[in-house]
């Protein structure tokens, strides 16, 4: 991989969070190079996917700060998250189950759409052609994805890979410059997994994209990602290059040990 | 299916349907379309209602063959004491062959109607209830709220205290609270009395009670509170019984408490038994199967098997005004044959002409078997209601007893305040007044 | 003062009736998930089928101990409230496992309307009596504190020892004994019930049985105060603020939500009311839990729900 | 055979993303307004008009509006009755406050009243959620009861709070006879639901349905839910206002507040579940289903107990047809739960593939 890695884009400082007693992350920091893929790697219940919903403003933390390209924040909203270009995929599909393809991947563009309702009531002049344009992107996921079969489909009917790609496509819509992806590898069979990594290390290099990557697949990871987080019990036990990570002791008793 | 092809065939069903049952009613007959309500929160004082006007009807045919010959037929249609259904039971009923006249059985149905039948030419009788200023006939042309309004009612029960305590003057310093059924139904005597209020000095407190009325204890604390000398019940169906219970639960003197026509029915005192003994409610019937017109009920309709109603209800207060409604109707279908040609089938506009050229002396009273059951009654094109007496009779225990002789309700304020309330009705609609002329219609 | 004390006092009497009602919504929430808008009809069915019963019985046997009628005539109704349960679990709960909740809700309403045509049907639709010898006349305590002392309602006091006396049975019933603490299962998680065991539908069955006897007193007390008739179907209404305040799968919550929504909305009536020309009652009472809800989403002691992604 | 979409190819994103994508329906629905417009006025009688039809279209577009905000944006809602009496009394205030109002222009002003009243009353479900938002919408039910009982100003002082309206007329033209009413609910309700099914498959429409199917993720694509929770309210009791107006004036012409009580709410929200969530189409069989239904069995009852040789009495009649209303509720969610709008799509799949078996 010989791309550039530009400077930290997104900066995590001090970070806990706790449900009543439980705590789920004590202190966490790391930070997330620009054009980089980070992954954050840990047994079940180490965090990981708590770490991202203080990323994306969905848990409010009790301390530390996000600071996120020079602006920081004690606790983000998603709304705004979403509008600095942080996209997100979900460890057990989110998917708007509904809806079709087409729409759900539509939905994530909807961020982008400016006609007010009543023009979209009347869908006549700049509404429509707004929904043309849109369509005409998310048309283009569609292809890079290989789902053009299934534009019509309610995303309920459709395999668990395929959705675990809606998944990615809806991320991918709103074009972010962060994105972040909850173990987008969970239970695929060998090929899915190929695809999946294909596609995140394509939108990587094509479109640049930062990727923050929650995975268990050793192998993947090892493969993939430039810089490693590891976390155990909500706290962070390692930090660095693949290599790095891999030698270090408390990451092999704590992770490689348990795993299979 | 379509969702419009779809109910299209509903419709066509229906259409058949509609067919088929106005088979029932040839043209040679007159026609009663009964909306009633025998099921639902007011069915225990809808069901005796209907049934009265049933019998009656089945009455005249079987005693005197008809009115002329004129065979009278009927079909019920069930409201539910709903507006929509009783439109619906109104548009179902009114293009009936011979269609007479209707009587809603239901405040909110009569305000629905009171448009419609305008335009249908149909009239409208609310016997004791609707509209108080409909009584103003040159301004309400189908409307006929015989025999008293909400607003006679309300001040026929003021002048009975007044005399209770004697004289109207002593009512100074009073305290009377109104506890009524909030909706129109309940809110329209309060106009009057704060009229009589202003007259008499006298201090008129105000407490609904939410509709239908099963849970009126924080209205009863209100009173217990305020300890008013006397109690006007303003309710309908089971807000009649539980308000008597809780006067009962909060200690409150039934014997001060005195309701409407329609808060004076074995319905409303029947299961509170001893505890509504005292009760007093107007009347502007009696009860009981001694009457007559009663009598012949029995003999010729229940006694052949035709009875609508269980036999004991005969004769009770709300029966018993369902025969009034139905006599009155008949009678006036009576009347405009003698004008329009006896043995014909009167249409909706001469019957609204026989209603409102009603005669009822006390000799046709009796000849109609009604003798003591009411005062004597005459409309004109002016006058829609033809009487505004009625009596106060007081709850024993077991059964109703009169408590007062009929009292007329005082022109002098009525007479205004229906003027000038039909005059707003006339201004917000942008009508005129009907022309002396047009009486003679 | 006295008259604070009376209002207090017919606030928590009419409040302990609405937990009642409640509790029948709480209890068949808690173990299928179904919101049970059927519970006013449930409490008018019961209520009319323990009052003809008791009317018939005295022909029909030729009893005529007063007490031992009414109380043939509750047990009877019982058993007919049972074998409603029973039909609606296998007509209807069945049929309809792991629906959305308005599906559910909409289930329900059609299962009232059937049981309001079916109850006027069979029993007919005019007032009837139920009487358990309930005392009518008021009585007057702290006389010696106030001047004419602190009127109660009797009436209202027994109906509110039954349904405490019921409450706390229903209480003994699920800690104590194994169906109970089944039924707790069950209500925790369908799936791990299952797992473990426990027959879902029989719980249903049960549950449903519990709440329509629930209704039965409920029907039996309202019925002895206001005669029973159509209207007694609309107490539901009055009681649904009581669930949301106290929250749809407690049932503490719903004893103190019937409580506080009890008084709360007779000490609106009584002291607000006359400022806005009364009436208030009913929407003061659903806007007293709306802002319960803006503070506890979950309602009183409901659980707290986590998003989890 | 004849219900084929292959050689219809979709040269441009405009030509698929239009509301009937297929020849046929578009022909189908053509043929139906057509049906609608000009052959039913023919064939009605009177009582069709005022009793079943007029009541339908205005029951359908209530429906409508009551399926935007349950059906797209799962907020269960049991306050539409309250949205309807709004739009009615909010309309009839303009209408006789403000002389020579246009009767449209007061339904639509009736409209906005309803719509600010909704979300006023949407903003709990932004805490709020499922059936606690159901239950805590009847408040918005009791407290229009309340509101339109006890202050006067809204009944323009009428003694007994019962209003009425008269000589209506819509551009010029006298609105007195059944067809006239028919043909001016009609075009409404037509308009309306093509307004709706625009906004449903927009942007607006999949910020809805985001927040309906999972309003977590909803959030963290960068819908608000605030707006579109509101929104929904807003677009949705505006549409019930107009309903609402439109039963007040067209359809009773007079009323009090008891004509939009509880029950209204409820059956709305029957019709939209029996009708079918989240479809255009679903609100109009269930508006078709809960206004018709009990009607027709009211009248059937008798003709089929006439084949039986006994005449049911009034009273058999009523509880027969609650008893039968009840069941067939129940029997439509058992056999589909999603719905008559399910069957019907169910129904279009098996025309596609008739008479090969998938």
């Amino acid at each position: 991989m010989n791309k550039k890695i530009g400077d930290v884009i997104l900066d995590v400082r001090n970070i806990s969070l706790n449900f009543g007693g439980v705590k789920a992350l004590t202190d966490i920091s790391f930070d997330v190079r620009e054009h980089e893929i980070r992954a954050i790697i840990g047994p079940n219940g180490a965090g990981k996917s708590s770490m991202l919903n203080c990323i994306n403003g969905v848990y409010a933390p009790q301390q530390g700060s996000i600071r996120f390209r020079g602006q920081t924040f004690t606790h983000m909203n998603s709304h705004q998250v979403a509008q600095m270009g942080v996209a997100r995929t979900f460890q057990n599909l989110a998917l708007f189950k509904g809806m079709s393809v087409l729409d759900n991947i539509m939905s994530g563009r909807n961020l982008k759409i400016k006609s007010n309702i009543l023009w979209q009531a009347l869908r006549i002049g700049p509404a429509e052609r707004e929904e043309m344009v849109h369509r005409q992107a998310v048309e283009h996921i569609i292809d890079f994805l290989e789902i053009q079969a299934y534009r019509k489909t309610p995303v309920g009917q459709l395999p668990y890979g395929l959705q675990k790609r809606v998944d990615l496509g809806r991320a991918l819509a709103m074009e972010p410059q962060v994105l972040l992806l909850d173990e987008p590898m969970a239970g695929m069979n060998v090929e899915e997994k190929q695809d999946m990594c294909r596609f995140v290390l394509d939108v990587n290099d094509e479109f640049g994209t930062t990727v923050v990557l929650i995975e268990h697949d050793m192998g993947v990871v090892m493969d993939i990602s430039d810089r490693v987080v590891v976390l155990d019990y909500g706290k962070k036990i390692g930090d660095g290059t693949p290599d790095a990570v891999r030698s270090h002791p408390d990451v092999i008793k704590a992770y490689l040990g348990t795993s299979h | 299916m379509k969702p419009r092809s779809l109910v299209l065939a509903a419709l066509a069903l229906l259409s058949a349907t509609t067919l088929t049952t106005s088979a029932w009613a040839q043209a040679k007959e007159q026609f009663f379309p009964l909306l009633s309500y025998r099921t639902g929160p007011y069915a225990p004082n809808g069901v005796p209602w209907a049934n009265g006007k049933q019998d009656y009807i089945k009455l005249i045919n079987a005693r005197d063959g008809g009115i002329n010959g004129v065979k009278l037929s009927f079909e019920e249609c069930e409201t539910g004491y709903a507006t929509d259904r009783g439109v619906e039971c109104y548009e179902r009923l009114k293009s009936r062959p011979g269609v007479t006249l209707i009587d809603p059985q239901a405040t909110g149905i009569t305000f629905a109607l009171t448009e419609k039948v305008t335009a249908d030419k149909i009239p409208l009788i609310t016997l004791g209830y609707g509209l108080s200023v409909a009584q103003d006939g040159m301004a309400f042309k189908w409307n006929f709220p015989l025999m008293g309004s909400y607003w006679t009612g309300a001040d026929i029960l003021i002048q009975h205290i007044g005399k209770k305590e004697g004289g109207l003057d002593k009512l100074k310093g009073k305290k009377i609270a109104l506890v009524y059924h909030d909706s129109p139904f309940g809110k329209e005597p309060i106009p009057l009395l704060q009229e009589r209020a202003r007259m008499h000095g006298f201090e008129l407190q105000m407490i609904p009670v939410t509709a239908p009325g099963v849970e009126q204890k924080a209205a009863w604390l209100q009173v217990r509170q305020s300890r008013p000398d006397f109690v006007l019940l303003w309710g309908w169906g089971v807000m009649n019984a539980t308000a008597l219970k809780e006067a009962q639960a909060t200690g409150y003197p039934r014997d001060k408490m005195y309701g409407v026509w329609w808060a004076g029915a074995e319905p409303d005192v029947k299961d509170v038994g001893e505890g509504a003994k005292g009760y007093n409610a107007l009347a502007l019937n009696t009860s009981g199967q001694q009457p007559k017109v009663v009598q012949d009920i029995l003999k010729h309709v229940h006694d052949k098997g035709q009875g609508t109603g269980p036999r004991e209800e005969v004769g009770s207060v709300l029966y018993t005004r369902g025969l009034i409604i139905q006599m009155l109707s008949v009678e006036a279908v009576r009347r405009a044959q003698e004008r329009f040609g006896k043995g014909k089938v009167m249409t909706g506009e001469q019957v609204r002409w026989g209603l409102e050229n009603l005669a009822l002396d006390q000799k046709r009273l009796d000849a109609l078997g009604f003798s003591g059951v009411m005062r004597p009654l005459a409309t004109s094109c002016a006058d829609h209601m033809g009487s505004t007496w009625a009596r106060v009779h007081t709850w024993d225990g077991a059964k109703w007893n009169f408590s007062s002789d009929f009292i007329e309700a005082d022109e002098q304020i009525l007479k205004p305040m229906v003027r000038a309330g039909a005059d707003k009705y006339l201004a917000d609609k942008k009508m005129t007044r009907r022309t002396p002329a047009d009486c003679q219609s | 003062m006295a008259f604070f004390l009376e209002t207090l006092f017919g606030g928590l009497m009419a409040g302990m009736l609405y937990s009642l009602v409640g509790l029948g919504f709480v209890l068949i929430f808690k173990a299928s998930g179904v919101f049970n808008f059927a519970q006013g009809a449930m409490v008018l069915f019961a209520a009319l089928a323990m009052a003809r019963f008791a009317e018939w019985l005295p022909a029909l046997t030729g009893l005529h101990n007063g007490a031992l009628v009414a109380l043939l005539a509750f047990a009877l109704a019982a058993v007919l409230m049972g074998a409603v349960a029973w039909l609606v679990e296998r007509l209807v709960l069945r049929h309809l496992v792991n629906q959305e909740g308005a599906t559910l809700l909409m289930a329900t309403l059609g299962i009232a309307y059937f049981l309001e045509g079916l109850g006027q049907a069979l029993f007919g639709n005019d007032i009837y009596k139920i009487d358990i010898g309930m005392p009518k006349e008021p009585i007057f305590v702290l006389d010696s504190v106030f001047p004419g002392g602190v009127l109660i309602n009797k009436e209202d006091l027994y109906a509110a020892l039954i349904a405490a006396l019921l409450v706390a049975a229903l209480s003994l019933f699920f800690q104590k004994t194994s169906t109970g603490r089944a039924l707790r299962a069950v209500a925790d998680d369908h799936q791990a019930a299952q797992s473990i065991g426990i027959p879902l539908n029989r719980i249903w069955v049960i549950v449903w049985c519990v709440a329509g006897v629930v209704a039965l007193v409920a029907g039996m007390i309202w019925g002895s105060k206001l005669g029973v008739q159509f209207s007694l179907a609309t107490v539901a209404l009055r009681a649904l603020p009581v669930v949301i305040l106290g929250g749809l799968t407690s049932v503490p919550g719903a004893i103190l939500g019937g409580l506080i929504i009890g008084v709360g909305e007779k000490l609106s009536e009584v002291f607000l009311g006359p400022y806005v020309g009364g009436g208030i009652e009913i929407w003061f009472a659903y806007v007293l839990a709306l802002g319960f809800l803006l503070v506890r989403p979950q309602g009183l002691f409901g659980e707290k729900i986590i998003d989890r992604v | 055979m004849f219900y084929r979409e292959n050689g219809q190819f979709k040269t441009s994103y405009r030509a698929d993303q239009q509301i009937f994508p297929i020849r046929q329906d578009r022909i189908a629905i053509a043929l139906l307004l057509v049906l609608a417009f000009a052959v039913v006025p023919l064939l009605a009688s009177d009582y069709l008009f005022r009793a079943i039809l007029i009541p339908f279209l205005i029951i359908a577009l209530a429906a409508l509006g009551v399926n935007v905000l349950v059906g797209y944006c799962g907020q269960i809602s049991l306050g539409s009755g309250a949205f309807m009496a709004v739009g009615a009394y909010g309309a009839y205030n303009f209408f006789v406050r403000i002389p020579g109002m246009p009767l449209i222009t007061a339904l639509i002003l009736g409209g906005v009243c309803a719509m600010l009243f909704g979300m006023l009353f949407g903003l709990p479900s932004l805490r709020v959620k499922g059936l606690y938002l159901a239950v805590a919408t009847l408040a918005a039910q009791f407290f229009s009861d309340w509101m339109f009982l006890r202050i006067k100003w809204f009944t323009n002082d009428s003694p007994s709070g019962s209003v009425s309206v008269n000589s209506l007329q819509v551009l010029g033209l006298p609105l007195e006879g059944a067809a006239s009413k028919y043909w001016f609910c009609l075009s409404i309700l037509v308009l309306m639901a093509l307004l709706v099914k625009n906004l449903v498959r927009g942007a607006i429409g999949r910020e809805w349905m985001a927040i309906r199917d999972m309003d977590v993720a909803a959030a963290v694509i960068g819908i608000r839910p605030m707006y579109a929770k509101l929104s929904a309210f807003a677009v949705s009791s505006f549409i019930i206002g107009i309903a609402g107006g439109l039963w007040g004036f067209v359809y009773l012409g007079a009323w009090e507040p008891a004509a939009f009580s509880v029950d209204q709410s409820f059956r709305l929200l029957f019709m939209v579940i029996i009708g079918g969530l989240g479809s255009v189409m679903g609100s109009f069989f269930g508006a078709a289903f809960i206004v018709v239904l009990p009607i027709a069995l009211n009248q059937l009852l008798p003709w089929v107990g006439g084949w039986f040789g006994f005449a049911p009495s009034t009273t058999v009649v009523s509880h027969t047809e609650l008893m039968v209303f009840g069941a067939l509720i129940v029997w439509f969610l058992v056999v589909e739960p999603h719905g008559l709008a399910k069957l019907w799509s169910i129904g279009k799949q098996k025309m596609r593939l008739w008479p090969f078996p998938h």
